[in-house]
C-alpha cells in the first residue's frame, strides 16, 4: 500500500521548535489511527543551520522514508528553497506570510499573529493538522499531554495559539486532500528505535546502564536516566567510555543485568573492555547506534558501516552475536533478546541501530507487557565445593554464581585462568579455555533469528539487505513488483553469527543478487561471502549520511522514477 | 570468627624480598581485623605484579584490565552495595593507563577501598618509569632519565576533597593494616597509597631508602583540617608521612540511589504494573 | 605587522548569545598582542562546541578527536618547537574525556596553552552534566541532580604545581585576552580556563551569575606564592577569582631533547653514519 | 637442509641470567658463521617460573623452530624433567652437579666452583660453547663487548668463569659431536624481530615514536629509546595508549615520520585513533606485536589471533595496508615500506609481528645501510592561493603541506570536512570524500608485497601461512618433499590489500589446500574466502600460546614424526 502514504516535510532551523511541532503532529497522527514512520535530519549544532523532520503517514504499516513530498512544512525560506524540487505534482507549501517567497503551491499562514509572535510552530501544527483532517479536541489533548503539568503554565497560550490556527485554515481552506479518516482508531504507540530499546532492555531486566553521552545513542541514556528511579536501575553517567563498558562488566559481574550505549567512535574506545567481557565470560548488551565515520564524522547523520568494527571488536578470539533492527518494533524484541543471549552464553552481545532508526518514530502495536519475563541471572549454588567458575563443560558454558550472593567465592581474570578463575601459564588449559569460549558460538548460532525472505522464491532480482534499510528495500521490491518484475528481498535482522543452510539457496536462486547497504564498502555482502562463498556482485551503496529511500534504490538500480 | 587462615596462603609469583608480600599480609590482617569473611569481600585489580595479589588470597576476585580496575569496582559497588570492594593495583594501573577513573573515583566518592602498591615503577613490564617515578630516574626506555614532574596522588586526592586520603609503608605493616582496616570502615572512597620497595627495578627507592624517611603522623595531627592536609600532602623528601593524611564525611555516592538501599539489584525484581504505565505512556 | 583582521571573521555555528563568541575574540586580540602570524600558530582542538573556534579565525589548525586534544598537541609541539600551540576545547574535552591527558599535560609542563571553554555542562550533546558541573544541577541523563563532587581544574593543577595557572572569564573580554597572550608568551604549559555561558544549557551559570562573582586578583597577588594560590584555587562561591592564579618556572617539556634545540624534526635528515654505526653494533 | 642443524635449549628460571647466557652463546655462534633462529619462552613474572631460550644452529639458513632438542642446558632442576622427553636420541643434557638428577645422557658439570660461586651462567657459555666446537677467544671477546665498558668490573671475573669452564670441559670432553667448523665466517649481524623494526623504522626516517609498555611490542621502545639521542629521535612514553597514537597524529601531522608500538589489548585502545589518522589523512606506522587473548591472555606467549581486528580496526571505512613480516629481515625491509607507504598514501599502515619473531634472534646478512633512503615528508608549497589539504584528486592523494613550515594554513579536521580542511555538513561533499579516501586503496592495492608461492606448481598439498610461520610451514613443506611428497608453499608477508589475481591460480591448482594459522578461527582463511570466495577446508591451527614448528604442523596433517 505504499502508495497511499502522505509524507510531509517540516523544514527549520533548530531552535525553532521543530522537533516539538513534528513529535505533536505525529502523535496526534497515530492517536488518530494512523501509521507514521519518521526521519529525523539534523545538524551538529544547537541552533540555527537547517532541520528537517519527515512523517510519512498511511493507513496501513509505513516502512520506509520517502523522498517526493506531498506537504512541505517551511519554517524558514531555506526550506522552501532547499526542499521544493523534492515535491510531488499536487504537493503543497505551508510557510509563513512573513517570507518573501511565493508560488502558487504556497499556503502562505500568518504565523505571528495567529501565534501572537510565540509559539509559531503550535500554529503550524493547528494549519498542518486542520489540512490534514485531524481532529481538533485530540490535537488539543495531545498537546496538553505532551506539555504536561510542568509547563501548565504554557497550555492556555498554546491552546490559544492552536485553536486559531485551526480557525484560521477552516476560512482559508483550500482544495487540498484531507487524510482518509479512520474509525475507531486502535490504541497504539508512538515511539522511537532508541525508546523501544530502552524499554526492551527495562524489560528485560536491565538494572545497569553506563553512558558517555554521543549522539545517536544519547537518547537511550536519556530515556533510561528518565525511568531509573521508578524502575529500581543504576544509570550512570562515566567519565570516559572505556569506564562505562568496565563498569557495566563490574555490574555484571556482581549480577546486575547491564548495557551500554554509545556510537562509533565512543564503540572503539571499548573494543578492548569488550574483549575482557568475553575473557571473563561477563554477560554484556553493547548498543552502537551507528554514525558516518571515520572519526567524527558526520556525528548527527546515519550509516551502516561499523558492523565490521562491530564483529571484529576486541583482541583475541571469542563468541559473540549481533542483532541490526529493522524497525522499532524490533528494536524492543531484539534487546529483550539480547539480554537472553548474554545471560545464557556469558558473552558480549551487540544491538547495530543507526541514527535514523534511533531518531524514528512510528506507529507501533502495543507490547503483550505482561508476558515478557526478564532473564534469569546467575545459576543456584552448588552444595559441593570448590565452586569453579569456568568449568569445562561439553556447551562451554559454565554455572555462574554471582559474587557475595554466596559462600562460593566467584573468581575471574582477564588472563587466561583455571577452572576455577586464577591466572595460569599452563598451555594445556590454554587450549581447553580457547576452544571451551569458542563452543559457545556454535549454540549460539543454533538461535539466530533467520533472515527473513519476501516475494518470488525464484526471482529475476534478489534484494539483500540488514538492520533499519529494511523497509525501503521492501517498499522498492514492492514497486518493481507492481511494475510485473519478479523481485524478492532477502533481509538479515542478525547479522551474526550467519547459518548458510536458512539462505543460501535463496541467494543460488535468484537470477540476480543485489545488495543494499549503507555504507561504501558492502559490509554485509563481504560477510557473507565470507561464510559462504557467494558473492554479491552488485551492489547498492548510500554513504551520504541519509537512510536509504525506495528511490535512491531505484535510482542506482536503474529503474529510474518508479 | 574469621582468622587469617581463612584467607589462605599461596605462592606467589613476586620476586623475593618484594614489598608486596608485606602488603599481602597486612590486607589479611585487615580484613580479619574488619570481621569480613571472605565471599563478603570483593577484590577488583588491574593489570601489574600489585595486580596479582588478590589471587594469593581467599576472595570475590575479578581482575581486569590494566588500568580499569575502579569502573568495574564502581560498577560492583553500585550492583551489590553488600559487598565490601577492595581494588588492589599498582601505581602506573591506577595512576598512568587509569587516571582518569582516579578523579572520576575522587569526584563520586563512591564506597571502595583504593589501595595502591606504589613501587614507583612499572614492575611487571620490567621496570619502565611509572607515573610517580622521580625526575631523573633512568631506566631502559628512559635512559636520558624521566623528563616529567611525579604524580603526586596524596596532594591531588586532597586537592579534590577526596573523603580518605591515606599514605603506608609495606615495611611497616601493622600500621599500614590499620589504615587498611580503617579506609574499608570509611564510608566512601578511601585512598591509601602505599610505598612499596620492588627490588628487581627500583634501585632508588629501596626498602632502606623509604624506612629512613617513613613517619606516622603525630596521634595530635588533625586529618579534617584540609589546609594543614594539604601542607602534609606536598611533604616529600627527608622525611615521608605516612598515616591518614585527609577524611572528610562527604555522602557516599551509593547512597544517592534509594533503590540501592534495598540490597543487591540481582535481588529485586522488575515492577511489571511500573512498567506498563511507564510504556502507556507511549499511546 | 600583524592586524586582527588577518586573523578572518567567519560564520559560526554557535547559538546567539554564546559565550564563546568573546572567546574567540579575546584569541584573536591576544593572538594579535603576541605578534604572532596566522601561519605561526597551530589551534589543536577537540570535539565539542568550543572545539569547532579553531574553524572561525585563520590559522593552522587540527580538530582531533573528543577528549585527545593534549596528545596530538604534545605530539605536534615535540615535532615542530617552532609552532605556538594552542589547544582549544570545551570542559568535557578536557575534564572529561580527556582528564588523563590533562595530569600527563601538566606532568610534561610541555609548552602549549590550554584553553578550556568551561560552561560546565556538555554543550554540542544537549546539556549533559561535564565534570564541572555543580553536584545538584538537573539535566535531562541527570534528572535526579548530578550526584559527583564538580571537578576543580584550578585547584588540581596548582597542586601539581603546573606551571601556569589562570581563570579567565568571557564576559571580560580584555583581561581574558592578556591571559591568554600571557599564557602565550610562559614557556610551559599554561591553563587556562575560561568560564562560559551556554545560553541554551546552563541557566544557573549564567553570564549575570558569573558577572556578579568574577572578579580579577588585585595587583599585589603573588601568583608565584603556591599556598595563597592553593587557597585562591578553592574560592569557588559568591565570589570567584580570576587571573593568573599561580606561575612557577619549571623547564619546558620540550627542552628536555637537545634534537629540538635544532628546530622542526622535519628539517633534519637522518645522520647515516651514525646509523651505520649503530647497526654494526649488531655485528 | 634442515637435517644438519642442532637444537640447543637453554631452561632455567627467570633472573638465573638465562636470557644473557642465550644472547651471548648465540651471538658467538653467528660470529663464528652460523646461522641461528631463537625462540623464547617466558612467563608473566620477573623472577622465578620456567623460562626457555632456544637456539637452533646450523650452516645455512635456520628458518623454524623445533622441538626436538639435541642438546639442553638446564640450570634447574624442572628444566631437566620438563623438556627430557623432547631430547633426541642422542642428545645431550648439561647441568649442574649440584643437582639430584641422572641419566646416561647427562653431562654433570661442577658451575659452582667453575664459576665460584656466581656467574653460572657464565660458566654454561664455556661448557656449551666448547662442546660445540666454539673459538674460546671468540667468546671471551664477545663477553667483553656484552658487558662493555660500563660493566667492566665484571670482565675479568666473568673470562676467569669462561676458561674455568673451558677447561674443565676439555678435561672432562665426551664423545658429543661438535658442529662443522666454519672458515671465514662472513660478517653477519645478530638481530631480533624488534631490533629490526627499530632499525628499519630509523632508516625510513622515524622521527617521533610514542609508546605506553605492552609486552611484546616493548623492546621496540627501549631500542628506539636507546637510539634515540644519537639520531636525534623523539621518543615518549605516553600516559596510556590512547595518548601514544594521538601524539603520533600530531607529530606526524607537524611533519615528523611518526610510529606507535603496542599489542591486541594496547592497540584495542587505539582503534579510534586509527580512524583519526585515516580521516585527517595523517600518515601513521603502527605496530602490533600480538599475544594470546582475549583480554590480558597469556602475556608473554605468541599468536596471530589479531588480523581481523587490525584489518577492521576504527569506524567508518577507509583505506590501509597490513604487512605481517615473516623473518627478521622482512621486519626491517616492510617497516621501512610501511613508512614509504603512509607518507605517499597519508592513511595508517599496520606491521603485524608476534612475540615469537619480536623476540627470535636470527643471523642476518648487513643491510646496504648507504642505500636506504628515508622517505620524503609534505609537498612543496603551491605558489598559489588558497591552499586544498584534501583537495579531490584522481588518485585520492593530496598535495600535504605542513603547518608552520611555509604561509600556507594547514586544516585538518576529524569531522568530515571540505577541501579545504574545515567542518562541513554539506552530504554531497560527504560522498565525494568518502570516495577520494577510498580511491587510495586500489593504488595501495597495486603495490602488494605479492604471496610468495614455493614448491610444485601443481602440488597435491598447498600449504597457505602468514606472517612468522613462514619457515615453520617451508620446512614442513621441504621435509614432505623430502619424502617424496608434492607439497607447495603459499605465504602472505602482506595481508592487506590482497591481490587476488596473484594467487587465485595457485589455490585452484593444488589438490588439496590447508592454511596453517598461529589462531583458533583461521583468520586469513576467512578473509582469503572473503576476497576470492575460495574456502580453504582444512586448517592447522595452534593457540596454546606456542610458535608453529614444522613437528606441529606434520602432527595435525597426520603425517606423524617427521
Ligand atoms: C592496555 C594495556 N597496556 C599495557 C599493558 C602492559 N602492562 C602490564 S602491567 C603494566 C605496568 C604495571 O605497572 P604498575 O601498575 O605500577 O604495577 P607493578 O607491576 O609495578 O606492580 C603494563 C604497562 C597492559 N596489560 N594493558
Ligand atoms: C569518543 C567520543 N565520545 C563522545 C562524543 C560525543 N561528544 C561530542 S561533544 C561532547 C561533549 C562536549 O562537551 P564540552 O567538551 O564541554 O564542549 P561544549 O560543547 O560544552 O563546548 C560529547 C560527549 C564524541 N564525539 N566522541
Ligand atoms: S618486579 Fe618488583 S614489584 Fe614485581 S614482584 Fe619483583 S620486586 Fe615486586
Ligand atoms: S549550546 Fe551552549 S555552548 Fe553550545 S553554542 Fe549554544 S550556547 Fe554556546
Ligand atoms: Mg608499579
Ligand atoms: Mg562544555
Amino acid at each position: 500500500m505504499p502508495e497511499s502514504t502522505m509524507n510531509i516535510l517540516i523544514g527549520g532551523e533548530a531552535g525553532q521548535g521543530l522537533v516539538t511541532l513534528g513529535q505533536l503532529l505525529a502523535k496526534s497522527l497515530v492517536r488518530s489511527g494512523y501509521f507514521i514512520a519518521v526521519t529525523q535530519g539534523y545538524q551538529s549544532r544547537i541552533r540555527g543551520g537547517h532541520n528537517t523532520f519527515a512523517i510519512r503517514v498511511g493507513l496501513d504499516e509505513v516502512i520506509a522514508p520517502l523522498e517526493s513530498l506531498d506537504l512541505l512544512v517551511a519554517l524558514d525560506e531555506d526550506t522552501a528553497t532547499l526542499h521544493q524540487r523534492e515535491l510531488s505534482a499536487d504537493g503543497l507549501v505551508v510557510i509563513d506570510r512573513a517570507f518573501d517567497v511565493d508560488a502558487d503551491s504556497f499556503l502562505k499562514v500568518p504565523f505571528k499573529e495567529l501565534a501572537h509572535g510565540r509559539f509559531s510552530n503550535i500554529a503550524a501544527l493547528g494549519v498542518v493538522g486542520s489540512l490534514l483532517g485531524l481532529d481538533d479536541a485530540l490535537m488539543a489533548k495531545t498537546l496538553d499531554d505532551f506539555f504536561g503539568k510542568k509547563k501548565a503554565h504554557l497550555a492556555a497560550e498554546n491552546r490559544r495559539a492552536l485553536k486559531a490556527a485551526v480557525e484560521w485554515t477552516a476560512a482559508h481552506s483550500t482544495a487540498w486532500c484531507k487524510l482518509p479518516a479512520v474509525s475507531n482508531p486502535a490504541r497504539r504507540f508512538m515511539m522511537n528505535g532508541n525508546e523501544a530499546i530502552a524499554l526492551g532492555a527495562i524489560s528485560a531486566g536491565l538494572k545497569f546502564y553506563a553512558f558517555y553521552p554521543m549522539t545517536p545513542s544519547t537518547s537511550v541514556s536519556v530515556n533510561l536516566a528518565t525511568h531509573a528511579k521508578r524502575m529500581g536501575l543504576v544509570v550512570e553517567q562515566a567519565e570516559d567510555e572505556i569506564a562505562a563498558i568496565n563498569m557495566a562488566i563490574g555490574a555484571s559481574f556482581a549480577g546486575a543485568p547491564s548495557m551500554v550505549g554509545t556510537s562509533g567512535g565512543g564503540f572503539a574506545l571499548m573494543v578492548e573492555g569488550i574483549s575482557l567481557a568475553a575473557m571473563t565470560e561477563t554477560p554484556v548488551v553493547v548498543v552502537v547506534a551507528q554514525r558516518p565515520g571515520p572519526a567524527t564524522g558526520l556525528p548527527t547523520r546515519t550509516e551502516q558501516a561499523d558492523l565490521e568494527l562491530v564483529l571484529y571488536a576486541g583482541h583475541g578470539e571469542f563468541p559473540r552475536a549481533i542483532f541490526a533492527p529493522a524497525t522499532v518494533e524490533e528494536c524492543f524484541h531484539l534487546t529483550r533478546k539480547a539480554f537472553e543471549l548474554a545471560e545464557r552464553f556469558q558473552t558480549p552481545i551487540f544491538l547495530l541501530t543507526d541514527q535514523f532508526l534511533a531518531d524514528s518514530y512510528r506507529t507501533v502495536r502495543p507490547f503483550d507487557v505482561e508476558n515478557l519475563s526478564p532473564v534469569h541471572v546467575g545459576a543456584h549454588a552448588p552444595e559441593s565445593s570448590p565452586y569453579l567458575r569456568f568449568a569445562i563443560t561439553e556447551s562451554g558454558i559454565s554455572l555462574r554464581l554471582l559474587p557475595g550472593m554466596s559462600e562460593h567465592l566467584v573468581v575471574a581474570d582477564s588472563d587466561e585462568h583455571t577452572e576455577d578463575g586464577h591466572i595460569t601459564e599452563d598451555l594445556s588449559i590454554r587450549t581447553q579455555m580457547v576452544e571451551k569460549r569458542l563452543r559457545k558460538e556454535g549454540w549460539i548460532g543454533s538461535l539466530v533469528v533467520p533472515p527473513e525472505m519476501q516475494g518470488d522464491e525464484v526471482p529475476d532480482l534478489l534484494l539483500v539487505s540488514w538492520g533499519s534499510s529494511k523497509g525501503a528495500v521492501e517498499e522498492t521490491a514492492w514497486r518493481l513488483r507492481s511494475a510485473k518484475q519478479r523481485v524478492a528481498t532477502l533481509h538479515f535482522s542478525q547479522v551474526w553469527p550467519l547459518r548458510p543452510e536458512e539462505f543460501m539457496r535463496h541467494l543460488e536462486s535468484a537470477r540476480q543478487v543485489v545488495s543494499v547497504e549503507g555504507n561504501a564498502l558492502g559490509q554485509l555482502s563481504r560477510l557473507i561471502r565470507r561464510e559462504t562463498g557467494f558473492e554479491i556482485k552488485k551492489q547498492v551503496l548510500r554513504y551520504d549520511g541519509l537512510p536509504l529511500t525506495p528511490e535512491s534504490i531505484l535510482r542506482e538500480l536503474n529503474y529510474g522514477n518508479h | 570468627m574469621v582468622t587469617i587462615d581463612d584467607y589462605g596462603e599461596y605462592e606467589t609469583a613476586w620476586c623475593p624480598g618484594c614489598g608486596n608480600f608485606s602488603i599481602l599480609k597486612a590486607v589479611k590482617q585487615a580484613l580479619v581485623a574488619s570481621r569480613l569473611e571472605p565471599h563478603q569481600v570483593l577484590f577488583v585489580s588491574g593489570i601489574g605484579q600489585a595486580a596479582k595479589a588478590p589471587h594469593y588470597l581467599n576472595a570475590n576476585v575479578f581482575n581486569g584490565l590494566h588500568g580499569r580496575s575502579l569502573p568495574v569496582a564502581t560498577g560492583a559497588k553500585l550492583a551489590n552495595p553488600k559487598l565490601a570492594v577492595i581494588v588492589e593495583s599498582g601505581d602506573g594501573c591506577n595512576y598512568g593507563e587509569g587516571g582518569n577513573h582516579f578523579l572520576a573515583a575522587i569526584r563520586r566518592n563512591i564506597d571502595v577501598t583504593l589501595l595502591v602498591h606504589n613501587n614507583q615503577v612499572y614492575g611487571l613490564t620490567k621496570g619502565q618509569a611509572s607515573p610517580t617515578t622521580a625526575e631523573g630516574f633512568v631506566t631502559k626506555a628512559q635512559p636520558e632519565g624521566v623528563f616529567s614532574m611525579p604524580f603526586n596522588p596524596i596532594a591531588v586526592a586532597v586537592a579534590m576533597h577526596a573523603g580518605f586520603v591515606a599514605r603506608g609503608f609495606s615495611g611497616m605493616i601493622d600500621h599500614l593494616s590499620n589504615l587498611i582496616q580503617q579506609g574499608i570502615a570509611h564510608r566512601g572512597l578511601a585512598l591509601i597509597d602505599v610505598l612499596q620497595p620492588c627490588v628487581s627495578f627500583n634501585k632508588v627507592n629501596t626498602f632502606a631508602w623509604y624506612k629512613e624517611r617513613c613517619e606516622p603522623l603525630p596521634p595530635e595531627y588533625n586529618p579534617t583540617d584540609w589546609q594543614s592536609a594539604m601542607k602534609i600532602a606536598c611533604e616529600w623528601g627527608d622525611k615521608i608521612p605516612i598515616g591518614i593524611i585527609y577524611r572528610n564525611d562527604r555522602i557516599a555516592f551509593e547512597e544517592h540511589f534509594p533503590v540501592l538501599a534495598q540490597g543487591p539489584l540481582v535481588e529485586q525484581d522488575v515492577d511489571g504494573a511500573m512498567l506498563k504505565e511507564i510504556i502507556e505512556a507511549y499511546v
